[in-house]
């Protein structure tokens, strides 16, 4: 609503799903209980995979380090829960493929307590040693890419950061994660933030929100520390303005040259629930144990937002919400951009930021597929400016090549924008996906 | 003599009687060589030169044998002397600009035998066009013929990624494109007066 | 006096052209593949663009080059494109025969699906959801990527949804094993006969729950045919550098991963293999 | 591709291939120009495929009467000089015969120089093949021409104006088509002929169930 | 709990989509146009009630069978045909004999919709192909207008109507000309608030210029229609020919005139929207309106011709590839354009 | 290879040169036959002609020889002047029009009009040819010179079928107003630039004794 009265700052084009954020927008975040046995997954962040650190049947205390970071391209992983080592072994993933991972039995009725690690002291520490720290609390993006943060925040040779982002947009319809954190975690937000802007030498940093979540703003506005430059931009409520590119266009006015990354044109773009992470965990020496999630969607009886354990199943995650039976289908993550599970067997990891369950009721009929007709309405959605229309019909006709070389097919970041809108119900990023795997491997080869 | 202004020689061969669309002249590069836009395009670029120099040849030539008094070998003259011109110049271009014959001198040999030339040539002397007014005729008709090209071209890369009915093959669909085209065409009548 | 004015203007302009020509062709003459020439010379010369190409020498040299083939041209008579064709085709030694080959035989009536995949149907895209829903990860999805990218129409989807891909048709393109998500096709000499039809990297006889016919590592046919047979992976491999004329490893194979292909396309397992006389789909099985 | 055995080839093929399964027109869609512009009736059709007919016939023959003497080289130029002097002397000869019909036909008579057609039978077929073969081959074509010419002129004729050689077909009162006269209709009617070759050629390949090898 | 054992379906994101559907797109400019015809039926008469059922009837049932002889399934249920026919059908003089809406209808649907591959490739406006090919077929009774508002509308038919097939149709009682040719052949203007109103002869939908854009404002608010096409037309014949009237007013009529009279409103409202064979891009459609603008003064001023709309549009959809090649949005990030 | 090329070239320009003088005495009959027949199609009353050139002075000849544009007198057998056969052309619907009218100095009229080329569309635009009440109006088109003998009285104009009330006016044709009134436009531009020459060169104008230039 307020969309209509005020002009927030945006990218161009982009789309406006339903927001299906009221059922849990206004629920505090609540704890929930371990589950029997914890699936923790070696591999929960894009990079090598963590190196077990213990052995099958040892006895590990919540926080204590369970697998370290196997070089800077890795972070480690930390016990969630005071339990037994039940075993070293494949554990399923969400994609579909067993990977490495532990198994950890939770002793009944094991404390909330945190071992304290080393503290990563605010005023002495320079930035590597806050990098360093970063990297091994375990923190990875917790707005859904699950990239080690800390790598982020060294910029590379000859780059500097101006500017830190600080993304609190959750355009993703249902999800109301980040929503919560900046309600309820402001404080640690503003601490991450001292941490980070002090790691990345920024000028200043800036908090994005949706101008949904103006309660959220007018939180943060009222806690800002007046000691530091740190503001709160409000932006247009759309579809993908959380997408950092979309993001950084929309506060800045700049945009990420094609390829390249945020550092290029001078920012870092963290998310809300990773800096309030930051600012929750160094002080104290922790590493990441748990992490908010939504639980959401038609299928759920006791929606919410909770703080839940990493490596919780998702099978007793749904039990303990009193999902219905009905249910057909599970997304991680939102609508929008979340993938479908295939078995309720998969942990949550510290990328998971929300899960939407919906009944067969809402698994919409097929619909026809019609031809393109060149309505343009993708093209008016692309936040890329790319043409989908034109990459669809290509891709139809298996012209991946010329995808790639004429209409930029590679800058397509997979939103789902021109496939949400498409009045044809073409599969278009469905085929673009297909297209770029194809592209990459024909590159490659 | 004749006594059409240049504009109006100009609008006439490029639009209200294109060679192509009206005067089926060069149908078969036509059909041929519009599949692709940039190879149209670069087609018509060397239809035009072709017709410039053919126009010239073609208006010296027939002076010439009107001198020496044997007019009817006007035709056999036209072609032999165009054919050798055009390929002369081919030879030339290939030997000076590698990159020009790429662009356009590859396209020379199909044009020599092309209708639109010849017919330009014995157009413009049934009218008795001047040197000038027969190189602005070159030009238009060079003008028009590209125009139909490259729409055409345009519309065939379109089609070329549409589902068509198993019976429209490359030609058929080549053909009823130009049949549309043509009719479009009819809509410049009466323009250039 | 008419004639002899026109014979000799004739004769004169003749002259004059062959001449310019003559001259033209020793001092602006361009060094070319030889070849060009040679195949513009079988091509008629009537330059008239009808193969798409602008000239018959641009034909040619797409001829030579590759590009296209003989039968684009529309003038010249079917004679003269075969020679054409073996004029170009002479550098084309004799070789073994290659075809592709699937190394996965879990079509539905023995591989289960863990979640019923519902989105766009390609392999490619259900790759992406949990890896498509079916049980063994590495197995054959059935949507038909393969079938569809083949321009020989070599390859068509079984009853089981599992692809076949018929050996006289196939060129050896790479199309296939280049479009399918789990990597599940190679390009093999039409020789290699024994063959493991399975890529699933798990141990043991859990594998059995997804699909009867998977390789559980048990190591029989390794055992049987040592050196020509290895265990990487959890998997049979077959050393064909060795002699692998035999069908001795598929024998004690206790799933049929390890099979014979007979020279017809037949494929034949071991004794021990379970014979699956299942048509239907296994049911969808729930993890 | 398996070449053909040359030598089993005999005369008829040379002759029937140009009707129906080489057919200039429908099949290797050539020398398009006169066939879409004087196709608008049945009689300029038909003339100008006699004529078109005529010089193939003629610079076959010649051509394959010189086939041993005539250089590489300047081959192709040999054959413009030898179907240009056919062509002057068509045109001459129709003048002479009828001056409304050389002014309907106008200058595509002259343009006969550049068909595709008649160069391309002289250098694919004449250049390489004996007298008898060759005056057989152009018959052959020269017939296919003219027939394809008068499928496409009758049916303009037809209905563009409703007669058939001039002579009115329907009772008073038919509307003519004019579009059939015009240059669009030209290209319709020709696409019309083809997509209804295509359409039998393909029933016939579905019933043989045989992929035939169709020049793409 | 049972939902444990549950097989889940999976799919690609997005999991949602936006409603918006070919169907409903089409349906409403089925909407949008019924004013426009009901409007002509009470200008005409009987008489073009005829010739629009003919039109559609025509265009849905050659549409029904070419695609059952193409063994598909009958693409009827899209409403994109019935658009063309109603559209082809708005078109055509009133006291069209109805043999001739139909062999139009079937060339419409035929030639320009089902040989380039149906729905969503036809290079060409369908509709107006139709009608070009009868302008071409039969030039004088695409130029024989029915009076408007005629006494006996309702009564009596004209004799054109009902003509045998293929036979010529008799125009004894028909006179009226189109404004257009009006002031082309005798240089008298029509009244503006007869041309607004929509009282004029001319083809059955050139009739009410002010439902036709009601009409397109209706799409417009439901984004079902581009109005930077119609916008930049209006724009350019108003400010051409606004430029040509300022100069010599006597000789050139004046940009209301031109804006309202013809097939302009429903040409650029209706017909060179169609997204089908129209360019993609918001600049690219400003282009394409430019260029239809441009050429429907040029025809109209210079051209043999009184009216040049359908032509104007049909020669910009054979542009419109060009334009969409050459006009590809800036890809983010990047300096360049998208494609070559 | 010059031989060769030589040779056929040589022997290709002997062949038509033959068949050219072969052909030339029937091509040049039926081409003065035509003419012929347009002229005395024109001026009805005429029975022979003449054809002049007229040179840049402004003087009309009778040498076959002259350059200049052609004009045909033709002559009753007393050989007294009918009138002056005249060809013009102008654009028309589709392609240039060429036509070849009659002038009768005596009547100061148009007398009769003969289409030489056309490309209007049949069925439309070739009603100039045909069509009878538009015919009509040569028999008698008026294109009187003014009093200073330099202009027109009135140049010609083409009105709406039915509308034509004076007699330099040409009744057009429903349907194909513009190839009528294209018609207009070259008998008015024509007229205007010949009427007054011939007028003022009548006495030049005499009945010749070579009737067939062949
Ligand atoms: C291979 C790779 C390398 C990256 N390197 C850097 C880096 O050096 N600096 C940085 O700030 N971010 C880096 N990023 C992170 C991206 O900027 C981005 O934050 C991350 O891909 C998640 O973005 P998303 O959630 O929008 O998908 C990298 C990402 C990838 C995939
Ligand atoms: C289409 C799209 C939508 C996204 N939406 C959000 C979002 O709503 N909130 C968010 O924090 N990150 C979102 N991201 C991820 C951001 O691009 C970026 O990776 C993230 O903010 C970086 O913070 P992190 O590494 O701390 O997670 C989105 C990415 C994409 C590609
Ligand atoms: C295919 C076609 C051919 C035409 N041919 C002619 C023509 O040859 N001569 C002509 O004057 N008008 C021709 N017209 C123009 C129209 O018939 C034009 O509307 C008519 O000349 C206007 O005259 P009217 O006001 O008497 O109806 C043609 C139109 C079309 C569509
Ligand atoms: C705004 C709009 C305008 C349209 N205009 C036309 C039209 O002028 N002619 C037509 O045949 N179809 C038109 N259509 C319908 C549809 O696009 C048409 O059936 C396709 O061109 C057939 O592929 C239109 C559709 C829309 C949404
Ligand atoms: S998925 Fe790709 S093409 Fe589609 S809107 Fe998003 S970025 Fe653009
Ligand atoms: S939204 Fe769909 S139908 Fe519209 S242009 Fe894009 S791909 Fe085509
Ligand atoms: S082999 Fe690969 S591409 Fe083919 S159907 Fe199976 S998974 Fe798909
Ligand atoms: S895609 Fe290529 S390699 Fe694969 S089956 Fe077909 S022809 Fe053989
Ligand atoms: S016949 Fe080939 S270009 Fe005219």
């Amino acid at each position: 609503m307020s969309n209509l009265l005020h002009r927030y700052p945006s990218f161009r084009n982009g789309v406006h799903p339903p927001e299906s954020k009221a059922d849990t927008h206004a629920l505090k975040i609540r704890q929930f209980p371990f589950s029997p046995v914890l699936v923790i997954p070696l591999s929960q962040h894009i990079g090598a995979p963590a190196v077990a650190v213990v052995r099958e049947g040892e006895e590990v205390a919540r926080g204590q380090l369970l697998a370290r970071s196997d070089g800077f391209m890795s972070v480690p992983q930390h016990a969630p829960a005071s339990g037994i080592v039940q075993r070293i072994d494949f554990v399923p993933s969400i994609t579909g493929k067993m990977v490495p991972g532990i198994y950890l039995k939770p002793h009944p009725g094991s404390s909330q307590e945190v071992a304290e690690g080393e503290p990563c002291d605010l005023g002495t520490a320079s930035p590597d040693d806050i990098i360093a720290a970063v990297q091994s609390a375990g923190i990875v993006g917790l707005g859904g890419a699950a990239f080690p943060t800390h790598v982020k925040l060294k910029p590379p040779e000859g780059k500097t950061v101006e500017t830190l982002i600080i993304n609190g947009i959750e355009c993703e319809p249902y999800l109301t994660t980040d929503h919560r954190v900046m309600l309820e975690h402001t404080a640690d937000i503003y601490m991450g933030i001292r941490y980070l802007l002090k790691a990345t030498t920024a000028q200043r940093a800036i908090i994005g929100v949706e101008a949904n979540k103006l309660d959220a703003a007018d939180a943060l506005r009222a806690a800002a520390p007046d000691d530091m430059p740190v503001t709160t931009g409000v932006v247009e409520v759309k579809y993908p303005q959380g997408a950092e590119k979309m993001l950084i266009t929309a506060l800045l006015g700049k945009e990420v040259p094609s390829g390249g990354l945020p550092v290029d044109v001078g920012t870092v773009v963290v998310n809300v629930a990773t800096a309030a992470e930051i600012g929750r965990l160094l002080p104290h020496g922790r590493g990441i144990q748990e992490r908010v999630v939504t639980i959401t969607g038609p299928a759920v009886g006791r929606k919410g937002n909770y703080r839940i354990p990493i490596g919780t199943p998702l099978r007793f995650a749904l039990e303990q919400v009193d999902v219905s039976d009905n249910v057909s289908r599970v997304f991680l993550g939102g609508p929008m951009m979340g993938q479908a599970l295939s078995s309720l067997d998969i942990p949550i990891t510290k990328g998971t930021s929300g899960f939407v369950a919906f009944t067969s009721a809402e698994t919409a009929a097929e619909e026809p597929e019609y031809p393109c007709i060149r309505c343009a309405y993708c093209v008016d959605a692309c936040p890329i400016y790319l043409n989908p229309s034109q990459l669809g019909i290509l891709a139809k006709n298996e012209e991946f090549d010329r995808m790639a070389d004429d209409h930029s097919l590679m800058d397509c970041f997979e939103c789902g924008a021109c496939s949400y809108v498409c009045p044809s119900h073409i599969p278009l990023v469905q085929r673009f996906r297909d297209a770029k795997a194809i592209v990459r491997e024909r590159q490659a080869a | 003599m004749n006594e059409q202004t240049l504009w109006s020689v100009f609008v006439n061969a490029a639009l209200v009687n294109n060679f192509v669309l009206a005067y089926f002249l060069g149908i078969c590069p036509f059909l041929g060589v519009s599949a692709k836009i940039g190879t149209a395009t670069r087609m018509g670029g060397a239809v035009m030169f072709v017709m410039l120099v053919s126009s010239v040849c073609a208006y010296a030539i027939h002076h010439l044998l009107i001198l020496i008094g044997v007019p009817f070998l006007e035709l056999i003259a036209f072609i032999a002397v165009i054919a050798s011109t055009v390929q002369l110049v081919e030879m030339f271009i290939k030997k000076m600009s590698p990159t020009l014959f790429r662009a356009l001198g590859i396209f020379l040999p199909l044009i020599t035998t092309n209708c639109a030339i010849l017919g330009l040539a014995l157009f413009q002397t049934n009218r008795g066009y001047g040197l000038l007014q027969a190189i602005v005729y070159a030009l238009g008709a060079g003008a028009g013929f590209t125009l139909a090209l490259v729409l055409m071209a345009g519309i065939r890369e379109k089609l070329e990624l549409a589902t068509m009915p198993d019976v429209v093959t490359g030609t058929a669909s080549a053909l009823i494109v130009a049949g549309i085209l043509s009719l479009t065409f009819m809509g410049f009548a009466g323009l250039g007066a | 006096m008419l004639v002899i004015t026109a014979v000799a203007a004739l004769g004169g302009l003749t002259l004059l052209l062959a001449t310019g020509l003559v001259v033209a062709n020793r001092t602006l003459y361009v060094e070319e593949d030889p070849r060009f020439d040679e195949v513009e010379d079988m091509l008629p010369h009537t330059n008239c663009g009808a193969c798409g190409y602008p000239g018959c020498r641009s034909f040619a040299e797409a001829l030579v080059n590759g590009d296209v083939l003989p039968g684009k041209c529309t003038v010249s008579s079917g004679d003269d494109r075969a020679d054409i064709a073996a004029y170009l085709g002479v550098d084309v030694g004799a070789e073994e025969r290659r075809v592709a080959r699937l190394a996965c035989a879990g079509g539905k009536n023995v591989a289960r699906n863990h979640a019923r995949y519902t989105g766009y149907q390609s392999c490619r895209s259900a790759a992406l959801v949990a890896g498509g829903g079916k049980g063994c990860f590495w197995g054959c999805l059935g949507l038909g990527d393969c079938e569809r990218i083949c321009d020989f129409d070599a390859i068509i989807m079984d009853a089981q949804n599992l692809p076949v891909v018929i050996e006289e048709l196939c060129t050896a393109c790479n199309d296939c094993v280049e479009v399918c998500p789990k990597d599940l096709f190679s390009i093999h000499p039409a020789s290699h006969r024994l063959w493991v039809a399975c890529k699933n990297l798990e141990f043991g006889d859990d594998i059995l729950e997804d699909c009867e016919v998977g390789c559980t590592a048990c190591g029989r046919c390794a055992k049987d045919a040592p050196g020509l047979i290895s265990m990487q992976d959890n998997l049979a491999v077959v050393d064909y550098d060795r002699a692998h004329g035999t069908r001795l490893p598929i024998e004690r194979c206790p799933t049929g991963a390890i099979v014979w292909i007979e020279e017809d396309g037949h494929v034949i397992k071991g004794d021990e293999a379970r014979p699956t006389l299942r048509h239907s789909s296994l049911p969808e099985a729930p993890t | 591709m398996t070449s053909r055995n040359r030598k089993a080839v005999i005369g008829t093929d040379e002759f029937i291939k140009g009707i129906w399964r080489e057919n200039p027109v429908f099949v290797q869609v050539l020398g398009m120009c006169p066939v879409l512009a004087v196709s608008n009736t049945a009689i300029n059709a038909l003339a100008m495929g006699l004529a078109t007919a005529f010089v193939m016939l003629m610079s076959n023959t010649l051509v394959s009467t010189l086939r041993n003497f005539i250089p590489k080289q300047v081959r192709i130029a040999t054959y413009i000089l030898i179907i240009a002097t056919f062509v002057t002397i068509v045109d001459y000869a129709i003048e002479a015969i009828s001056l409304d019909l050389h002014k309907s036909l106008g200058a595509f008579i002259s343009l006969i120089v550049v068909n595709c057609l008649i160069l391309g039978r002289a250098e694919a077929f004449a250049s390489k093949h004996r007298v008898r073969h060759a005056v057989l081959d152009a018959l052959g074509m020269g017939i296919g021409f003219t027939l394809a010419l008068l499928c496409l002129g009758g049916v303009r004729e037809l209905l563009g104006d409703g007669a058939l050689f001039g002579v009115a077909v329907f009772p008073d009162g038919f509307e003519p088509w004019i579009v059939m006269i015009l240059p669009s209709g030209g290209f319709f009617t020709l696409a019309a002929w083809l997509l209804l070759i295509n359409h039998m050629q393909q029933r016939k390949e579905a019933k043989t169930g045989r992929v035939q090898e169709v020049p793409r | 709990m049972s939902a444990k054992n549950k097989t889940l379906e999976i799919d690609t994101s997005p999991h949602i989509v936006s409603g918006a559907s070919v169907e409903v797109i089409m349906r409403n400019v089925v909407f949008a146009l019924v004013p426009v015809c009901i409007f002509s039926v009470y200008v005409f008469g009987l008489t073009a009630l005829i010739t629009l059922t003919a039109a559609t009837l025509s265009c849905l049932l050659t549409e029904h069978v070419l695609c059952r002889w193409r063994g598909d399934r009958s693409t009827l249920g899209d409403w994109s045909v019935a658009i063309t026919g109603i559209l082809y059908g708005l078109t055509l003089p009133p006291a069209l004999p109805v043999w001739m809406v139909v062999l139009g209808g079937v060339v419409a649907v035929g030639v320009g919709k089902f040989l380039f591959g149906g729905l969503g490739h036809n290079a060409f406006n369908p509709a107006l192909i139709g009608r070009a090919f009868l302008q071409a077929a039969f030039p004088v009774s695409m130029t024989t207008w029915y009076p408007a508002l005629g006494a006996e509308r309702f009564a009596v038919l004209p004799p054109s109507t009902f003509t045998l097939p293929f036979a010529s149709p008799v125009y004894d009682s028909i006179s009226g000309a189109t404004p257009l040719a009006v002031i082309k052949f005798d240089g008298d203007i029509t009244a503006a608030t007869d041309l607004l109103m929509g009282l004029t002869s001319g083809s059955t939908g050139e009739t009410s210029g002010l439902l036709i854009l009601a009409g397109g404002l209706y799409l417009i608010a439901r984004k079902m229609m581009n109005w930077r096409i119609p916008v930049a037309i209006f724009a350019t014949v108003f400010a051409l020919s606004g430029v040509f009237y300022l100069i010599d007013p006597a000789a050139y009529p004046g940009p209301l005139f031109m804006l309202f009279s013809g097939g302009l409103m429903l040409g650029a409202v209706f017909m060179a929207t169609d997204m089908v064979a129209s360019p993609m891009t918001s600049f690219g459609c400003v282009l394409y309106g430019v260029l239809i603008g441009a050429l429907v003064v040029v025809i109209r001023l210079w051209g043999g011709l009184p009216e040049g709309v359908m032509y104007a549009i049909l020669f910009a959809n054979a542009v419109s590839p060009h334009i969409d090649n050459l006009i590809q949005p800036r890809v983010y990030g990047t300096t360049e354009r998208g494609a070559s | 290879m010059y031989r060769t090329l030589v040779g056929v070239g040589m022997f290709c320009g002997l062949l038509i040169a033959i068949v050219f003088q072969g052909t030339l005495p029937v091509i040049e009959r039926n081409r003065a036959e035509a003419l012929e027949r347009a002229v005395f199609a024109v001026l009805p009353a005429a029975s022979q002609r003449t054809t002049y050139a007229l040179t840049p002075e402004g003087e009309f000849v009778s040498d076959t020889d002259a350059v200049g544009q052609r004009v045909h007198a033709g002559f009753d057998s007393d050989g007294r002047l009918i009138g002056v056969a005249i060809e013009a052309s102008g654009m028309g619907y589709a392609d240039t029009i060429t036509v070849l009218y009659g002038y009768a100095p005596e009547q100061e009229a148009i007398v009769g009009i003969r289409v030489l080329t056309s490309k209007e569309t049949p069925g439309l635009g070739d009603k100039i040819e045909k069509d009878a009440v538009f015919l009509e109006n040569f028999v008698a088109l008026d294109v009187r010179l003014d009093p200073s003998g330099e202009t027109l009285q009135h140049r010609i104009v083409t009105v709406k079928r039915g509308q034509k009330t004076q007699p330099w006016q040409i009744d057009g044709i429903t349907g194909a107003t513009i190839s009528a009134k294209a018609i207009g436009e070259i008998l008015a531009t024509s007229s205007e630039r010949w009427v007054p020459i011939i007028n003022e060169q009548l006495e030049q104008l005499v009945a010749g004794e070579s009737d067939d230039e062949s």
